[in-house]
């Protein structure tokens, strides 16, 4: 009787077109590897490897929170604000220099927990207010920076408590403890995404957040959930930070908030949704250190680091959609 | 063989499965519901019929808790009830597949197919892939589907999902021990015949066990295989059919309250093409899914191309309006070399393209019906390089007059009229320039009602008579043959044949499709 | 026409009784030591004459302070005293002039372009800095010393645009060319942040390995960052570090030997001075024409501190009479060149 | 061609236009009344706010972010964001204060000419590359700020005599400073333009849904290099604007204006994922976020509760002005 169904059939989205598209990423990585190796043998050491790969590890635990976030299409700028606040939280509640507490793994605890509360609060704004995102974490974020320069008080908080600042110091098999940590939270996080209706849920919010609510899902707490998430994570970030300063500083978070969202889009994550997932955002954020550290090692001008990192980060990711590219395809 | 719109006596008859007494749906500027009476029998399959935008759909969102409507009563098993959510729907056994496909892309079948209600697979909010797979098996063994569960939804072909939906809402059957009552909101309009087939085979299997509310425009699939028939009209139930012995005419007649004409193709307007010089010429073209296509179509002439999924036909269309890529072969209109690399070389050489996609591709949801109309031809809503309000609402005014297309105002967003409505606004589009040569109509009747398509087949008789070239993807192979002045069959991203198809002299659908496969 | 806000009437100079004296202390934040204590100088001294300090914070962001500048200037300026740390050297002449124009009694600190003088000015009283390039010299010729006269060192710039990382670096330079034994190994802007210079640090350590004798930071906060990667890198105590500010932990680690040296300029006085010369100014107990030209413009006196002297500045040693209109300008090391 | 088939009448004439209802007129003006109630507020917390002079001020301050504000709200109703525009600003108060020296008053629209250029290049490199607008611009925004950077040589440039560009600085009729004029005439003339043109339905269109508005045949490429191009414009002039107010530019002078800039929009009530929104919407905005960020502090609150103000104060202003019925999904 009828013949066919004309754009209902899906375009060239063969289970090999998804692995050629998953390959960009680990690809430019490689690629830029070797070029830094070859121009730099400082930068081929063991020992500069190592340092990459510590200095990788806040960027990682912020990046995967952040990733949960985008995968839901939401996007959350509230890193900074949140980190600010659990590192003051947490470095006044370990043995310090400004109080008399020292609640070691509860602090730090608490700190992480401080984290959810924040997250919590963006997803609430998101659902309750309906706030876009963008707006909801921004709010946020000033929120954290505010109870962070509250807690700071005018005197820096230097941490005295032997564990927290072993992290940072302490190695095993050649990485330091936060590494390990880092690690730790990738592996969690990727458990989540795949093992779990948190994470599970999350993702297909970025596929089709209405076709949810058509099943019959209450997509609203999960959305609170996964900003709670990803509160903890920046949460742990902070405490990261404050591990490697071995001070409470309000500016703990400066900057990870755009340098997480880039790790992960760079790993191959849709800022739109729907794609995507922490091993991505892990391959975008060693990406992302190889090149601030290469960049450094091959002796780039303090002045144009900034420029050369933009222009091979925007090449990276156009690179990366070349074989995606349809002439109707959207592009926000 | 029809009855009045009063309610049957109940008393005798067993307890209906649902029913629905003077429901009431009011949106701005429009009464969708206007005391709708609906009784949906055990182990019946009941189909819907009306025109576009007469309130099938609402009617149904009423009864799976997503429309609140405004008065009247739903009863499940004889029992009043409120129906507040989707869930609430299911835990009474109320269970949809909407018009619009409704799966996560990105998710893979199972998932989808246990979308809220995992049940065992889920235990804590931690996934049992291995327990997933098997429930998702189970359902699909249900409707014999055979897809791999744990394929990625968006790799699936189009009916494979319509199968995925289906066997999603069986899933109800675990949360009410009755049996459930499954709607299907025209789900057969994007489906090939042979999997149409499948579903009706499903359809008359559900029947078993469950009551099934069948919605589909194309009333000799509601005769085939529903057991009665309620027509809605403007909001409100106007009469039943029992199927046995019934035509479709009959059904059209009570559907718009008038009689349609048998010749739904208006074979008769068909006017003689002469053709000196082709108005569209390809040579050789080639893209990435269609190879070395030749094709004339002349001033005034309907070509229409049809093929099985994947024959490449589509993307030649959306080659021809600069959308797809092409890697060889030239396009001429009326002998004139022109390249198309986007869409605005294609409408700048006066063709004109309604994708299949209507909610995606073909209307910008939010905007209003004037814009959506007024989008393309600038010239016509325009006094030099602004916009001149009066002309521009004199003008669509008159289109919406002339295309009858039902809308409170210009100003409604498209996005609230009906399919068939909004249907008309895309079309319109291309027409109101007045200058339009050829175009390329994907689908252009699908989810459309009779009235509607009837309106459109007039439409494209009188633009061909007015000397516009017409490249047809027809929704249905009767309509290809009836509309046509020549049947392009493609197979494998080649054209096989080319069948004259003459008034008087048409084809089979059966000779067509010999060659389609 | 030319003008609507502000009516400048320096004639008012002198006539404002103590307690319709305005006073504003504006920072960058509160949220680092240095400018905390600063605010809090402020604070004090305002306290000591009877008044409040309004405090006003920019979060580093130039446009805001101007924004911030120009709201308090629509305000009554009468008796407004204001002690201002512009943003960059490009944010003082539009706060200058806005305050010139306003009648308001400015001082300023830190960053000033070297051709915008106080005294072309009737009411922009002072500006007050340190001499940077005498500080970062300071400390370079103690990193030197404390390696021994030769090695090589690293060196972690401020923000790049601003006068003080300019200055600074220029006195390491200076230090350089005396101490032709030590070799500069590279040089990476950590922005004054703590926490970029402890990556750049890190990266700068496995760059040039055990060649690294000692690190150069133009300010504490980076000094602080680079002990901490120094620590994580497994190499404290075997590298020297300097910086500047003698922010309180610089000045712990320097009395506990982890630091080499800092330089001290007083954040707690620098509160208070600019408020109290304004505030002399305003209540006539100081006339602008009489302050002497040197004092218009100058760098405030700075000590290095090592672990000889660092006991001496562990307490802030700020006290009320320095406060004294007699003795506002009794810390000018000299004019500023 | 005939009418055809007869249908049933429609519930209404098809030609009637239907007012918009009072709920809706309301959400319209929901961005003034935001601004109301904030100058309320500060009022309340401080008599001495609500003054000629003082407004005046604000309406001083608020000019480049009106006009950068402006000028990305275009990209966003397309669907785009625009991160680099303060970075580019910070270049053009760079180039401008390089240039005016030789080039005197040709100075400023050869600025506002290339930071026009440089926009369009990065709309561009977003519709050829196909790279979201995110990341060309984050991308774009370090690019610009390096080389901010290293054409000023890392400090600030003066402009010793800037007599081209103190015409902004002037007061029309006494009071209206003439930087807030011309943001206004800035905001009124790209308003005046979109609205009278088809522009307007294909930026909608185009922030609606790419794909429907390309297949009706749109210029949706052209639309959004258009859009980026405008918005590097504006960057440019609001970097007059600054130079004109701090007599000098420099190579990060107008960088934190960017989340100020992107606030300024959202809390207009224009819709982050495109199609809905307006430009005077942003100008409300870009009001308020003013008062937030000079009015917080003035009336006395002390830092730390400022930032908490300003976060709270934001959302609940999102969450006011947004217009939900234009907006499905709130991502
Ligand atoms: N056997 C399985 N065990 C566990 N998880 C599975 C299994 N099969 C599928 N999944 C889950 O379903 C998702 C979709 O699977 P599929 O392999 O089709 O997608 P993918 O290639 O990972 O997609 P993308 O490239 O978007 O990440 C996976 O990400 C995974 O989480
Ligand atoms: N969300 C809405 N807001 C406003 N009006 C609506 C909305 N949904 C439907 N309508 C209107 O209600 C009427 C009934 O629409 P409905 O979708 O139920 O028609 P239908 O019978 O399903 O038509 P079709 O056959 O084209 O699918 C139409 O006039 C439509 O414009
Ligand atoms: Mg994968
Ligand atoms: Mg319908």
């Amino acid at each position: 009787m009828t013949v066919e169904s004309g754009a209902a059939v899906p375009r060239r989205n063969s289970r090999r077109g998804t692995a050629f598209r998953d390959a960009g990423p680990p690809v430019a990585l490689v690629v830029i590897f070797s070029v830094f190796a070859v121009l730099s043998p400082q930068f081929r050491s063991i020992d500069n490897v190592q340092n990459i790969v510590d200095a990788a590890a806040v960027l990682a635990v912020v990046t995967c929170g952040i990733t949960f976030v985008l995968m839901m299409g939401s996007i959350d700028l509230s890193a900074a604000g949140v980190m600010g606040a659990s590192a003051l939280t947490v470095s006044l509640l370990v043995a310090n220099n400004r109080n008399d507490n020292d609640f070691g793994l509860v602090g730090i605890a608490a700190a992480v927990v401080l984290g959810c509360a924040f997250g919590c609060l963006s997803g609430l704004a998101l659902v309750l207010l309906k706030v876009p995102s963008f707006m909801a974490t921004l709010g946020v974020s000033a929120i954290g920076l505010g109870v962070a320069t509250l807690m700071f008080a005018g005197v820096q908080p230097n941490i005295s408590d032997a564990m927290l600042k072993s992290w940072a110091i302490e190695r095993f098999l050649g990485l330091s403890y936060l590494t390990w940590i880092a690690a730790a939270c990738i592996l969690l996080g990727w458990l989540v995404q795949r093992y779990t209706r948190l994470g599970r849920y999350a993702f297909a919010i970025g596929g089709a957040e209405e076709v949810l609510t058509l099943s019959g899902v209450k997509v609203k707490p999960y959305k609170v959930a996964v900003f709670t998430l990803a509160g903890a994570f920046y949460g742990l970030g902070g405490v990261m930070v404050t591990s490697q300063l071995g001070a409470g500083l309000v500016q703990a978070g400066n900057g990870y908030d755009f340098s997480a969202i880039t790790a992960a889009v760079v790993g191959g994550t849709l800022l739109t949704g729907g794609r995507g997932g922490i091993l991505h955002s892990a391959v975008g954020v060693v990406l992302v250190m190889v090149l601030t550290n290469g960049l450094v090692q091959v002796g780039v001008s303090p002045y144009w680091q900034g420029g050369v990192e933009g222009l091979i980060v925007v090449a990276a990711v156009a690179a990366a959609v070349i074989p995606q590219r349809r002439r109707n395809q959207v592009v926000k | 063989m029809s009855v009045p719109a009063e309610r049957e006596p109940t008393t005798s008859a067993p307890v209906p499965a649902l029913e629905v007494r003077g429901l009431v749906k009011h949106y701005p500027g429009v009464k969708a519901l206007d005391g709708v009476d609906l009784v949906v029998r055990q182990h019946e399959v009941l189909g819907l019929a009306g025109e576009n935008g007469a309130g099938k759909s609402t009617l149904l969102k009423a009864l799976v808790g997503l429309v609140t409507p405004d008065a009247g009563e739903i009863y499940v098993r004889g029992e009043a009830v409120k129906l507040r959510s989707v869930v609430d729907a299911a835990n009474h056994g109320i269970g949809m597949v909407f018009q619009e496909q409704s799966l996560v892309p990105n998710l893979t079948a199972a998932e989808n197919i246990l979308l809220g209600s995992e049940g065992a697979a889920v235990r804590r909010g931690v996934y049992r892939w291995d327990v997933m797979r098997r429930l998702a098996q189970e359902q699909l063994d249900k409707i014999g589907s055979k897809i791999d569960p744990l394929a990625r939804t968006d790799t699936l072909s189009f009916a494979d999902r319509q199968m995925v939906e289906i066997a999603k809402v069986l899933r109800i059957e675990q949360r009410s021990q009755h049996p459930p009552v499954i709607i299907l909101d025209e789900p057969t309009s994007v489906l090939e015949s042979k999997e149409i087939e499948t579903l009706f085979a499903q359809i008359r299997r559900l029947r078993e066990f469950a009551s099934v509310v069948f919605v589909s425009h194309r009333l000799d699939e509601v005769l085939d295989v529903c057991d009665r028939v309620t027509v809605l009209r403007s909001g409100q139930s106007v009469g039943e059919v029992a199927t046995a012995g019934a035509v479709p005419r009959e059904l059209h007649r009570m559907m718009i309250g008038s009689t349609g004409s048998d010749d739904h193709y208006h074979e008769n307007a068909a006017g003689p093409v002469e053709a000196e010089q082709p108005r569209l010429s390809i040579r050789g073209l080639s893209g990435s899914s269609f190879r070395d296509i030749d094709l004339d179509v002349a001033a005034g002439e309907i070509v229409a191309i049809v093929g099985v999924h994947g024959s490449g036909r589509e993307d030649v269309c959306r080659a021809l309006f600069g959308i797809e890529p092409t890697t060889a072969g030239e396009i001429r209109m009326d002998g004139k070399k022109i390249s198309l690399p986007n869409t605005r070389a294609a409408c700048a050489a006066g063709i004109g393209y309604v994708p299949a996609e209507r909610k995606t591709e073909g209307m910008v949801g939010p905007m209003s019906v004037a814009e959506n109309m007024t989008l393309t031809k600038q010239k016509a809503r325009c006094a030099g390089p602004f916009v001149a309000p009066k002309k521009q609402a004199g003008l669509v005014d008159r289109w919406i007059d002339r295309l009858s297309i039902r809308t409170p105002s210009r100003d409604t967003p498209i996005q609230r009229l009906s399919g068939g409505n909004q249907q008309k606004v895309v079309l319109a589009r291309w027409l109101i320039g007045g200058d339009i040569r050829l175009l390329l109509l994907d689908h252009p009747t699908r989810g459309l009602d009779i009235g509607a398509r009837s309106e459109v087949y007039r439409l494209m008789r009188e633009l061909a008579a007015n000397g516009v070239a017409t490249v047809l993807l027809a929704d249905s192979l009767e309509e290809a043959i009836g509309m046509a002045d020549r049947i392009l069959v493609m197979n494998d991203g080649r054209v096989v044949t080319e069948v004259a198809c003459p008034n008087g002299g048409k084809p089979s659908p059966l000779d067509l499709v010999k060659e389609m496969v | 026409s030319e003008q609507a806000a502000g009516d400048g009437d320096p004639a008012a100079a002198g006539a404002c009784k103590p307690a319709d004296v305005k006073l504003v202390g504006q920072v960058r934040n509160e949220s680092n030591p240095y400018e905390a204590s600063w605010l809090a100088g402020g604070d004090a001294f305002a306290k000591s004459v009877g008044l409040t300090q309004q405090r006003l914070t920019y979060g580093g962001d130039s446009t805001k302070q101007q924004e911030q500048i120009s709201q308090i200037l629509a305000g009554d300026t009468k008796c407004l005293v204001m002690n201002v740390l512009p943003n960059g050297d490009s944010d003082t002449a539009p706060i200058v002039k806005g305050a010139d124009k306003a009648g308001a009694f400015l001082v300023t600190q830190w960053n000033k372009p070297a051709d915008l003088n106080p005294a072309d000015y009737k009411t922009w009283i002072s500006h007050i800095t340190y001499n940077g390039v005498e500080s970062g010299k300071q400390i370079g010729d103690a990193l030197a010393k404390s390696i021994g006269g030769s090695g090589g060192i690293i060196a972690l710039q401020g923000v790049l645009d601003t006068a003080a990382a300019k200055d600074r670096f220029a006195g390491l330079q200076a230090s350089l060319k005396e101490n032709s034994g030590v070799q500069l190994l590279d040089q990476q802007t950590a922005n004054f942040s703590r926490a970029e210079a402890l990556t750049v640090t890190k990266t700068l350590l496995t760059k040039h390995g055990d060649k690294v004798k000692g690190i150069w930071a133009a300010n504490d906060d980076m000094a602080l960052g680079a002990l901490e990667a120094l620590q994580q890198a497994g190499r404290a105590g075997k590298v020297a570090v300097v910086g500047i500010d003698a922010v309180p932990d610089a000045v712990t680690a320097v009395q506990s030997g982890a630091m080499t040296a800092t330089v001290s300029s007083d954040g707690t006085w620098q509160g208070g001075i600019g408020l109290a010369i304004g505030f002399c100014v305003a209540t006539g107990k100081l006339e602008v024409k009489d302050i002497a030209a040197d004092n218009r413009a100058f760098f405030a006196e700075q000590f290095l501190i090592t672990k000889d002297n660092a006991a001496d500045f562990a307490q802030p040693k700020t006290n009320p009479s320095d406060f004294d209109c007699a003795n506002v300008f009794k810390r000018v090391a000299g004019p500023l060149k | 061609m005939s009418t055809p088939v007869a249908m049933q009448p429609v519930a209404e004439p098809a030609t009637g236009r239907n007012g918009p209802r009072p709920a809706k007129r309301l959400t319209g003006f929901m961005p003034l009344i935001a601004l109301v109630a904030l100058v309320a507020a500060l009022t309340v917390a401080d008599p001495d706010f609500l003054t000629p002079r003082s407004l005046t001020a604000v309406a001083r301050t608020a000019a480049p972010l009106i006009v950068l504000a402006a000028g990305a709200t275009l990209i966003v109703l397309c669907g785009g964001i625009d991160l680099s525009i303060a970075a580019l600003a910070s270049l053009s108060t760079v180039l401008l204060a390089l240039w005016l020296p030789n080039l005197g008053g040709m100075a400023t629209p050869v600025v506002i000419a290339v930071a026009a250029a440089i926009g369009a290049v990065q709309g561009l490199a977003h519709v050829l590359l196909r790279i979201p607008s995110f990341i060309v611009t984050l991308g774009g925004m370090s690019i610009l700020s390096a080389v901010a950077l290293v054409v000023s040589g890392a400090g600030t440039v003066r402009v010793v005599d800037d007599s081209p560009v103190k015409w902004l600085e002037l007061y029309v009729g006494g009071y209206v400073p003439m930087s807030a004029a011309m943001a206004l005439l800035v905001v009124a003339l790209i308003a005046a333009v979109v609205k009278a043109t088809p522009l307007h339905s294909w930026i909608s269109a185009t922030g609606y849904s790419e794909s429907a508005a390309r297949l009706a045949g749109t210029p949706v490429d052209l639309v959004k290099i258009g859009a980026f191009c405008v918005s590097g414009a504006c960057a440019g002039f609001a970097a007059v604007m600054l130079v004109s107010r701090q007599f000098s530019g420099g190579p990060t002078m107008a960088d934190n204006l960017l989340l100020p800039a992107v606030a300024a929009i959202v809390v207009g009530g224009t819709a982050i994922t495109g199609g809905h929104g307006s430009l005077w919407r942003s100008l409300a905005g870009a009001l308020v976020v003013t008062l937030l960020r000079v009015g917080l502090p003035i009336v006395g609150v002390p830092s730390a509760y400022e930032q908490i103000l300003y976060g709270v104060i934001i959302v609940v202003a999102v969450a006011l002005t947004l217009d939900w019925s234009k907006v499905s999904i709130i991502k």
